[in-house]
């Protein structure tokens, strides 16, 4: 058996270069590969693509939670749905970049995860209804098909992606938990190699066949998140209370 | 000056439009606050992977919260019997597939039903898309439940909207503070008023012209 | 709670019309829904467009099973990428069929399930690379993107989907077993009508929502298959030792 | 005559291609031997949405089938530990996907690598197409095992295919029970050839020119 298991974050994000696209989810902190997002900042690799559904500042510090938007510095081209977080003044908080030359690309998230299925189908191209009249249509095609228009919406094929799982098998199959589960599953068949990060790795055998969300051909690395690791409930769970006693997050949260 | 539908009013008349068996996902805000008035039996769906979810963990439970459901929001769920979790595929599959009926907020909607409610202003990174362009396109039956003007007491019913549109021509129906229009072929059909309310009052505060409903009636919840 | 779950196959299809379409899983005996084909069958309607991925002949007398293409003289339209079984001569006994009008659109599986998933979200169609300078190209458009070839094909919305299911709860949310899972889910999104047969109707609860493979607002009506009924586990399992006898059967197992 | 390879030995060959860790998708007929010869590590995946399967059950012991696994043929297959179970989306996505390796039969091979291995006739309803398509496109690495000639002693290498196609420039590898012959970027290279057997003997059976490659030589298992 071909061994999928590395040893440590840093080793497993080792040969990503410069200029790679990526994959993350990050719907909140619990479900973001945070510990792939922090050896990735420690390798300080530049000009990266990454392509995440929510691209929101993290309202914690550093040592405590890392999004998605934690790789910032390290960006040249954005794909998001979500840019901010509208209370905080939406997207305000990259601008300083863009003026430095970041891309954004603003997408929808049904559109994010149909470009993603196309990207790893092989598809060339989707005609996606959704955006049309919006400036998601800006330096599109667009198309009528049977009377009804359309946008032709190209494919995403990330070199990475970076995912969370609730548990993996030593093959890499993987299951999720809850609504983390998320783009995960899409992120992961979409990119060129995919990354995982688990709460718990376990022996081929140990999770049910008619259970698994990723099969394990999608999955390349896997990394056991330690218990002082980003991520495992423990340290989510405090995280959630934290929330509670922020006014800002109360607002987020019961807007 | 006459008295307006409060917030909770205005989401409880939108919540009478979903009945027993209907899927229903339900935009941030005022439309949120239409979960605590829909009937026994409507299933909600959340844009991130879940269906069946039982009620919002309210603000002074937070200890009570789950870890593992949210919403599309980011507030905590509680799982309820028969719920089913997926991943986004599946979920814009079901916004795509039009079994789902959404109620949205709006800053603006046209005559024609265009909606705009994602940026109230002319830059991109001013407001977030998330999945409001998949429901708007995507829905079996798009309604708006807002207020009827902006707090500067302009018409949020426009001939145009100016603001960035999240969908053209989506929009079916309505709900304000003021009344309960529907977007008809012919045009802004005026089916309901606030008690009170004339069709020539809400006429003026509403910039296209409304075409006054045969059987015109104050709205009831 | 709306009732989904109805008394009998022949009300679950009572309004079907002629000309509808209708997608067919039918992998094999245990994996078509042949209750609702005998309810079909029974109710005669006409001008059918099957949108099945196997169309091959039953092997067996129709009081023993039934495949999808048991509806063969109440179609107009094929759709499938499987027509027949090669040792048998492949698409051979349609012929008749198609001399008296029958049309038949070969597809290829991955075609087929990509237009499904098109159908199901909503896209007005999609360029797949799969075809090109193949039969499936013909009368098709095709285009060159990024330096590649692909076939523009369009979207399937069936009217109808008849599945079979391990498991149903009383919301229509689904399980499957083993590989007769294949079309299923997708084709149950991609329908306006899911009529379903399941081996079980439970309560709402009784499947873990982590495993629920088609979520219940994809599925309209539930029958359960009664003790006696075509694709009990029993009466499949009698299939397969009476399959091991058959000489043709043996060859198309073990070719 | 001299001794061509035997099916089996074909298969032996074909399945020394595939390493631990490799995915595979063996098509029907004589690639389908390749999996008693392929080593330990490689997992299969089956189109109707297997991965990781273990053994087929052989035909004398088919009273020991499971009733819900059967692969693509509709043969049975036993269970084995980290095997994963989807739906035929995530499978095409996985054999669109380039992480696949397949290894097909075929009828003609082009001397550009086009393929054509689903109907030897004009009837388009003489043949099945299946995901034969879809593997030829999104394979990784398309291998052919087959016969080099026709029953009728006719090459089945061949400058064009006559018979209708799979898929154009798809084929990587053909391992015959005379040669192993790699598609290039300039044309077709003769790397191994069956004991016994010279690289004349095989163009001769064979329609298209053959590159003699450096270091050309006998089959090994």
């Amino acid at each position: 058996m071909k061994n999928k298991v590395f040893a440590s974050f840093d080793e497993a994000v080792a040969d990503i270069p410069d200029g790679a696209s990526i994959a993350i989810e990050s719907w909140g902190a619990p479900g973001t590969a945070q510990n792939l997002v922090a050896a990735l900042r420690r390798k300080g690799v530049k000009g990266l693509t990454l392509i995440t559904h929510n691209f929101i500042p993290t309202l914690f510090s550093e040592e405590e939670a890392l999004f998605s938007s934690a790789l910032l510095p390290q960006l040249k081209r954005l794909i998001t749905a979500v840019v901010g977080i509208p209370q905080l003044g939406a997207g305000a908080f990259v601008k300083e970049y863009v003026e430095k030359g970041l891309e954004v690309e603003l997408t929808s998230h049904g559109v994010l995860a149909s470009r993603l299925y196309a990207g790893a189908a092989g598809l060339g191209g989707i005609y996606n209804p959704v955006g049309v009249g919006t400036i998601l249509e800006e330096g599109k095609e667009k198309r009528v098909i049977d009377g009804k228009e359309y946008i032709l919406e190209k494919p995403i094929r990330p070199d990475y992606a970076f995912i969370i799982a609730q548990k993996a098998d030593k093959l890499g199959n993987l299951v999720y938990r809850g609504t983390f589960r998320v783009n995960q599953p899409v992120m992961a068949m979409a990119a060129k190699v995919t990354i995982v990060e688990a709460n718990e790795i376990v022996e081929a055998g140990e999770i049910d066949p008619e259970h698994v969300v990723t099969p394990g051909i999608f999955v390349d690395r896997i990394v056991e998140i330690p218990q002082e690791g980003y991520g495992t409930a423990k340290r989510s769970k405090e995280l959630v209370y934290r929330l509670g006693e922020i006014e800002i997050a109360r607002k987020m949260l019961f807007r | 000056m006459k008295q307006r539908l409060d917030r909770n009013t205005i989401a409880m008349r939108a919540a009478t439009e979903l009945k027993d068996g209907d899927y229903a996902n339900l935009g941030r805000g005022l439309p949120s606050l239409c979960a605590l008035y829909i009937p026994e039996g409507v299933i909600f769906q959340s844009e991130n992977g879940l269906l069946g979810y039982g009620p919002l963990v309210m603000e002074d439970e937070i200890e009570k919260a789950e870890l593992y459901y949210v919403d599309a929001g980011g507030r905590f769920l509680t799982p309820a019997p028969g719920m089913a979790v997926f991943d986004v595929v599946t979920s814009f599959v079901m916004i795509s597939s039009g079994r789902l009926i959404t109620i949205l907020g709006a800053l603006e909607v046209s005559e024609k039903g265009d909606l705009a409610n994602w940026n109230a202003g002319t830059d991109a990174l001013g407001g977030t898309i998330g999945g409001g362009m998949d429901l708007a396109v995507g829905a079996k039956r798009v309604i708006i439940a807002m207020e009827h003007t902006t707090k500067e007491g302009k018409p949020k019913i426009v001939n145009e909207c100016i603001y960035p549109l999240t969908a053209k021509e989506c929009v079916d129906l309505i709900i304000t503070d003021l009344a309960v229009i529907e977007v008809a072929p012919q045009g802004l059909l005026l089916r309901e008023v606030a008690p009170g309310w004339t069709a020539e009052e809400v006429q003026a505060l509403t910039e296209p012209k409304l075409i006054v409903a045969e059987g015109l009636k104050e709205i009831e919840l």
